[in-house]
């Protein structure tokens, strides 16, 4: 939805967002809500994968700021010069396992993060070259860790439980909303929407063994408004985009 | 002979269809397999897509995310860009394929090995590819930006990428139409005093007129699903770049029931052209001359 | 008018040949299969271009190997209509024929069109489907489509081929006038020697490629001078005889073989004087219509070659029968139903075989079946 | 006539090649025309692929990503499945094209307009539709569960996809190829005493032969350039499901340069593979009878 | 042996026709463009399904309408040459004559294969492709491809179009003695009389579909009883007279009107007796070749018709001369070149034409030009 129509004139400015494809529900809202409170700024998103954005920003892409889902893809955007200063994080995510709903008395029931572990679960994670994967390992690291609950063969055995590994995470939560697969493992923010939660169940993993993926933000070298970008950086970071993104499932922005 | 006493004369001899017995012939072993051939293409095309379907009309959201404002956009995008890809494809590929058909140079010949090329390389590194060649940073990107044209993240950028993997499709089914015209009768239309120009438009452009039209919705279809090379050229911008492949993609982010409904509105629109085509495409004429 | 020369290879076959043709003339190529006869046609045409030659066409040069002159086939103006009819399969009959018409001319119901309509028998085929017509109805669709360009040439490729005689003289009726009314060119291509001679007001024999003879159709396929037209215009008898004395004074010269002598004139059809020296192995052509048959040696008559032989068989070759009499060498003689009827002729029969010496010609380079 | 003597005849006449007018004539607007189409057609697509391939030979460890056992994993993957593919486009869909083709019931002319519908989905959806039918919680997936047949996530998987996406260039260049060839010579192939079958492999094959083989490249190349419904319905695993595009699309993730060098590996590959398809293609014959 | 009848309706055009071949014999189909030619051939090789019929093909029932049997074309074991020959693009012309043997006798260098490339004259060109071929090579490399899969049944549409006389004779020649040496029944499709006669045993006159005429090649040919058929093979002379008197005894009778008294038999060739009333309006026919011209009345002559006329036209009509004289009505004859030259015809001359009561025949339904 756009501002009222009245305050549309000549001086409309345009802020162009790139934004990471996990952000594209939420960042709609606070695209609205910054339109309100500047009136005459048009928001418009360029939802992708982190590294596409990158990619495209890299051949020259014009973008006012870069919201990325991964630490590393903005690093690759810092080296290559295109950030007008440094990124600043706004908002966490972590991971948690879903299991859909209409299994009922096929294949073992999975009640816990340990029946992930039982012969003939079939698990899908992301691949791990992408962050979700990469996180996804961790976690099972972090959980073989805690020998008394999961041992120190879990990892092992849950990555051999995986019968697909997709090239990203909205893949697993199709996989498993299908009913595809047994369980997999995906941001917490990808249960949020109706739909998927009406497919699935959730199993929380442990806080101490979660990890904690920040989404950094920046404005962009090439921004025509600079100004604007910058003040939709620090918006973001604001108690009312704050908010709206724990709606979305998002954990608050670091201090 | 009126339709009742074609009956009568069916009920009397048995004999039906009197007529050229035509080339399907009512052997066996071709009948079955047609018909199993047949079966099998429906059902596996048929189910994912009745899935698909199904899934979209159980939702109850159908109507409203169907209407609505984005939906409307990306589709009249997608229309847009699609339509605009294939005009550029017409104009540019007849000739190019023609040329392919009718040429001789060893030179054509090469290009002719090649035009399925662009169709190898995954939408996603051709949409990089392109940025490296008409991007700000690309090969043209100096020349570009010295012009004042700016490519990338414009709607020009999703026409670029639609003909980028579809203008293959129509080069190839226009060049074998072309090809199926016999050189015979060009030959006599020249000698009636008819020009080649008009030839080709009288004579060469009807005649190979199933084959165009079949390149054209080959080509159609193709560019309308284009999402990777978009996305990477183009960018997802809602009403400059999103198009229907992109606004499905966006909202399978967030809610696969909406993406199942835009896609279910992306088939009942096409089922609607491609039917169009298929009709313009059926040849009123036999071969015999 | 249309005239040329040219010159044309394709591997070991080499055609050669030239023409002249005034407006409202019929041109007659007369040749076996594969002489080239197509080939020229579509040298003229312009689609082919031979090696050397020069094409005028209305007086334009369209063609002249030597200026580096190629004008294309659709600027030429000919009419082409090719042995085997190519009809436009996505029109219909009356678009076929009106196809060279501009698109309003089209449309408009020209008159030239129905003329054409109905002077080529189509009435009621207007709106059929190309693939719906016999082949007899097509071969008339693609001279009108020919036609209607209005041409400043035509080249036929065996017009009539397919056509059933009364059709087939009705058109021939029917190209006359339309050559009266509009006089162009023609060069028709045609294997009917009846045609040759009705509608040809020249004619040019083809074989392998070599024009063989040209004149007048019915000196060139009347009394064919040259030894491969003779066989091709079906000149029944050729005798390998040896000249053995010439009279000039009466204009003959006496030819013997076989047991046969024949009295031969000395001149031509066309009066030129021919010359065999003395002993000189000739072949003497008589065509077989030129024979009379008699059941009695005739008596005072003014033919001078008189042979009897036995009849050997009885044919029928329409409009009458041949009868192959053996006088040493076999005989051929053309007789009609009712002669056979009243002579009562039968196998084993003695007859007597006469003709006239004018009816004797002399034929170049042949060998008859005799010598072989 | 030796080359010599006919190289002396052109400069004796200036006639340059006697012989047979080809369909292409020397009127100034065509030539002008197929040239400019021709150039921008290449320019086109040249551009991009010329700036792909620059960039991939220009990184040192090109050869080292493509030796990669990853990468030869993934190519061998990507060959054999679409192999696999083709065969099952061959053996299924040139029933099917022909039925097309020659059939005249009403059911077969609605199928024909529907022939593209698959291409229209963007492959990622068309992967979910995939799922939906086959997988464990799909329409066939109680029916599948019983046999004990499992597709989702294997290599079986790949070449469905491969299949949905790649099938239609197979069956509208293949039915274009069959329309294309005379009722007349089908009509006398049987006077002759060869059975339709017979007919079939000797004379309607052969003659739609270019027509078939364009069919082959086209749906090869897509097959193998898929992406979409491959990540989708078969997922990622290395040596199982991980074709070349994935690998590609992996690559990316971490270094641009190993993708972009295993994109020229497969344009590589292919142009081999196209080459070979074009040459065989090249009809040997004309269509005068 | 083929035996059979058929009735096939397209729209308005209706065919009904039967037939009945013995080995080795040839049953010709003649009639104008359009008449259902082809349409009869492609009904019996099963191209087409009648609408009624049975059809034999040695004494194998392959179609029958009332026992709803239909077998396929492959099965039917026919040779068909189709009007126009569609040679196989894709092969070169041994191969195209070889299509239908199986794989390993077509690369065997199959000897009835090489036979049939020299019967058709077709040595040097079998690796030619199709397209190097002039227009008589193709058709017979058609007629060799037919002949190569020992058909039962020979179906030939024009075989001899478009070649020359010679290789015409020539294979004509070579058709009748494949036929001794296999005989198998053949029905041939032409327009040319001379064929008819020719190679018919037998022969069926079509027109618009119906068969107006049938029986031997001469009777029906020579003197065709019905208008149509009359028109069709050309008998020139069709004169719309009254019966006024009838002599059963001598069996004649007398036939007058446009100032002429003619005497015609009563008889028709057939034996057949003709029986019209008093005062009926009949047509008679006489053929051209039929009429004796002279320049006196002829004395003391058998021939009961005698009229005196003018000469209207003198036109060349090969192997002779058409003259047409004015008696009243126009009359045309038929002379030699002979003849023509040794009467010294000239047009305006008065002429008397001559012929014999036998010579006429009475053609029904038929309405001359003098009545339109
Ligand atoms: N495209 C070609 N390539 C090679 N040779 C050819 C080609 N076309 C024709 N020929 C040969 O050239 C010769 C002349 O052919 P052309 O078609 O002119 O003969 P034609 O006189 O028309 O014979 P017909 O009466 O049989 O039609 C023939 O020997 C033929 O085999
Ligand atoms: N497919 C068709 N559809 C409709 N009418 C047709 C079709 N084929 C032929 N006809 C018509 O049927 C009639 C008989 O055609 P057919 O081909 O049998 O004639 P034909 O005797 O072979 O003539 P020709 O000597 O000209 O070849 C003609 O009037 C023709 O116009
Ligand atoms: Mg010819
Ligand atoms: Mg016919």
């Amino acid at each position: 939805g756009g501002g009222p129509a009245g305050q549309i004139n000549q001086q409309t400015r345009e802020l162009e967002v790139f934004a990471a494809s996990s952000l594209s529900g939420v960042f709609t809202e606070i695209g609205a809500r910054f339109e309100s409170a500047y009136p005459g700024v048009r928001v418009k998103f360029n939802f992708s994968g982190s590294q596409r954005l990158r990619t495209q920003l890299e051949f020259g892409a014009q973008a006012d700021v870069f919201a990325s889902a991964d630490d590393v893809q903005m690093q690759l955007a810092r080296d290559a010069g295109l950030l007008a200063g440094d990124s600043v994080p706004f908002a966490t995510n972590s991971l948690m396992v879903i299991i859909p709903t209409g299994q009922a008395g096929r294949g073992p029931s999975i009640i816990s993060l340990q029946h992930l572990a039982q012969d003939g679960v079939k698990v899908v994670i992301a691949q791990p070259e992408v962050p979700a994967g990469k996180y996804t390992r961790l976690v099972l690291d972090n959980l073989s860790v805690d020998s008394q609950t999961f041992g120190p063969e879990y990892a092992e055995r849950v990555l051999r439980n995986v019968v697909s590994m997709e090239s990203n995470v909205r893949s697993v939560v199709h996989k498993v909303a299908l009913d595809e697969a047994d369980a997999g493992f995906v941001y917490a923010t990808d249960v949020s929407g109706t739909h998927v939660s009406d497919h699935v169940r959730t199993l929380p993993i442990p806080r101490d063994a979660n990890v904690v993926a920040v989404y950094p933000v920046a404005a962009m070298m090439a921004s025509q408004h600079l100004g604007l970008a910058s003040e939709f950086v620090s918006f973001l970071r604001s108690e009312e985009a704050q908010i709206i993104l724990s709606e979305h499932g998002f954990g608050r922005a670091p201090r | 002979m009126t339709i009742g006493r074609k009956g009568k004369h069916h009920r009397l001899t048995g004999v039906v269809f009197p007529g050229r017995i035509a080339g399907m012939t009512k052997v066996p072993v071709l009948g079955v397999l047609g018909a199993a051939s047949t079966t099998m293409c429906v059902l596996f095309v048929g189910l994912p897509v009745a899935a698909l379907c199904i899934r979209a009309v159980r939702e109850e959201r159908l109507l409203t995310s169907l209407t609505s404002e984005s939906a409307m956009t990306a589709l009249r995008l997608s229309l847009v860009t699609s339509i605009a890809a294939m005009v550029v494809i017409l104009v540019v590929g007849t000739p190019f394929a023609y040329v392919l058909a009718r040429g001789k140079s060893s030179l054509l010949r090469v290009l002719d090995g090649l035009v399925e090329l662009p169709l190898v390389l995954p939408p996603v590194v051709a949409g990089i590819a392109m940025l490296m060649a008409f991007g700000r940073g690309g090969i043209l990107g100096p020349a570009l930006e010295a012009t004042g044209i700016s490519i990338v993240s414009t709607s020009i950028a999703v026409v670029f990428a639609q003909l980028f993997v579809a203008a293959p499709f129509y080069i190839r089914s226009a060049k074998l139409g072309f090809q199926s015209v016999l050189l015979d009768y060009v030959e006599i239309s020249q000698t009636l005093g008819v020009s080649p120009w008009r030839t080709f438009f009288r004579l060469t452009l009807p005649l190979a007129g199933p084959s165009i039209i079949t390149g054209i919705a080959l080509a159609w279809a193709r560019a309308l699903s284009e999402f990777g090379a978009t996305m990477m050229f183009a960018g997802n911008m809602a009403g400059r770049t999103q198009t229907m492949p992109l606004a499905i993609m966006t909202a399978m982010e967030t809610d696969l029931a909406i993406a199942l409904a835009l896609s279910a509105l992306l088939l009942v629109v096409s089922v609607a052209i491609l039917s169009g085509l298929s009709i313009a495409s059926r040849r009123n004429w036999q071969s015999r001359s | 008018m249309s005239l040329g020369w040219i010159r044309f290879r394709r591997g070991e076959f080499v055609l050669a040949t030239d023409w002249h043709i005034e407006p409202g003339q019929v041109s007659v190529l007369f040749g076996p299969s594969g002489a080239g006869k197509t080939t020229t046609l579509r040298a003229i045409a312009g689609l082919e271009k031979p090696h050397d030659g020069h094409v005028e066409i209305g007086g334009r040069v369209v063609f002249d190997s030597g200026r580096r002159i190629f004008i294309p086939p659709h600027l030429r103006r000919v009419g082409y209509l090719t042995q085997q009819t190519y009809l436009f399969p996505h029109l219909d009959v009356v678009s076929n024929i009106a196809y060279s018409l501009p698109r309003n001319r089209r449309w408009a119901g020209d008159e030239h069109i129905a003329k054409l309509v109905s002077d080529l028998r189509l009435e009621g085929l207007e709106n059929r489907r190309i693939w719906e017509l016999s082949g007899g109805e097509r071969q008339r669709v693609g001279l009108a489509r020919a036609l209607a360009a209005r041409p400043e040439l035509l080249l036929l490729d065996e017009p009539f081929a397919s056509l059933d005689s009364e059709l087939r003289r009705a058109l021939r009726r029917e190209l006359r006038s339309m050559l009266d009314e509009t006089p162009i060119p023609v060069m028709l291509v045609t294997h009917d020697r009846e045609e040759a001679l009705a509608l040809g007001d020249e004619v040019q024999v083809l074989d392998s490629g070599r024009a063989t003879a040209k004149g007048v159709p019915l000196n060139v396929l009347g009394q064919p001078g040259q030894g491969e037209v003779a066989r091709l215009v079906g000149v029944e008898n050729l005798l390998r005889l040896t000249v053995t004395a010439r009279y000039p004074p009466d204009g003959t010269m006496v030819c013997e073989g076989h047991g046969l002598r024949l009295e031969v004139p000395l001149r031509d059809n066309s009066g030129e004087r021919q010359m065999p020296g003395a002993r000189e192995v000739v072949t003497v052509g008589v065509r077989s219509s030129d024979i009379i048959l008699a059941t009695r040696e005739p008596e005072a008559s003014s033919a001078r070659n008189r042979f009897q032989g036995q009849v050997v068989s009885v044919e029928l070759r329409p409009p009458g029968y041949e009868v192959t009499l053996d006088c040493g060498v076999e005989l051929r003689c053309h007789i009609t139903a009712r002669a056979l009827a009243e002579m009562n002729i039968v196998s084993g029969q003695a007859l007597w075989a006469v003709f006239k010496a004018s009816s004797c010609f002399l034929v170049s380079d042949y060998k008859s079946n005799c010598d072989k």
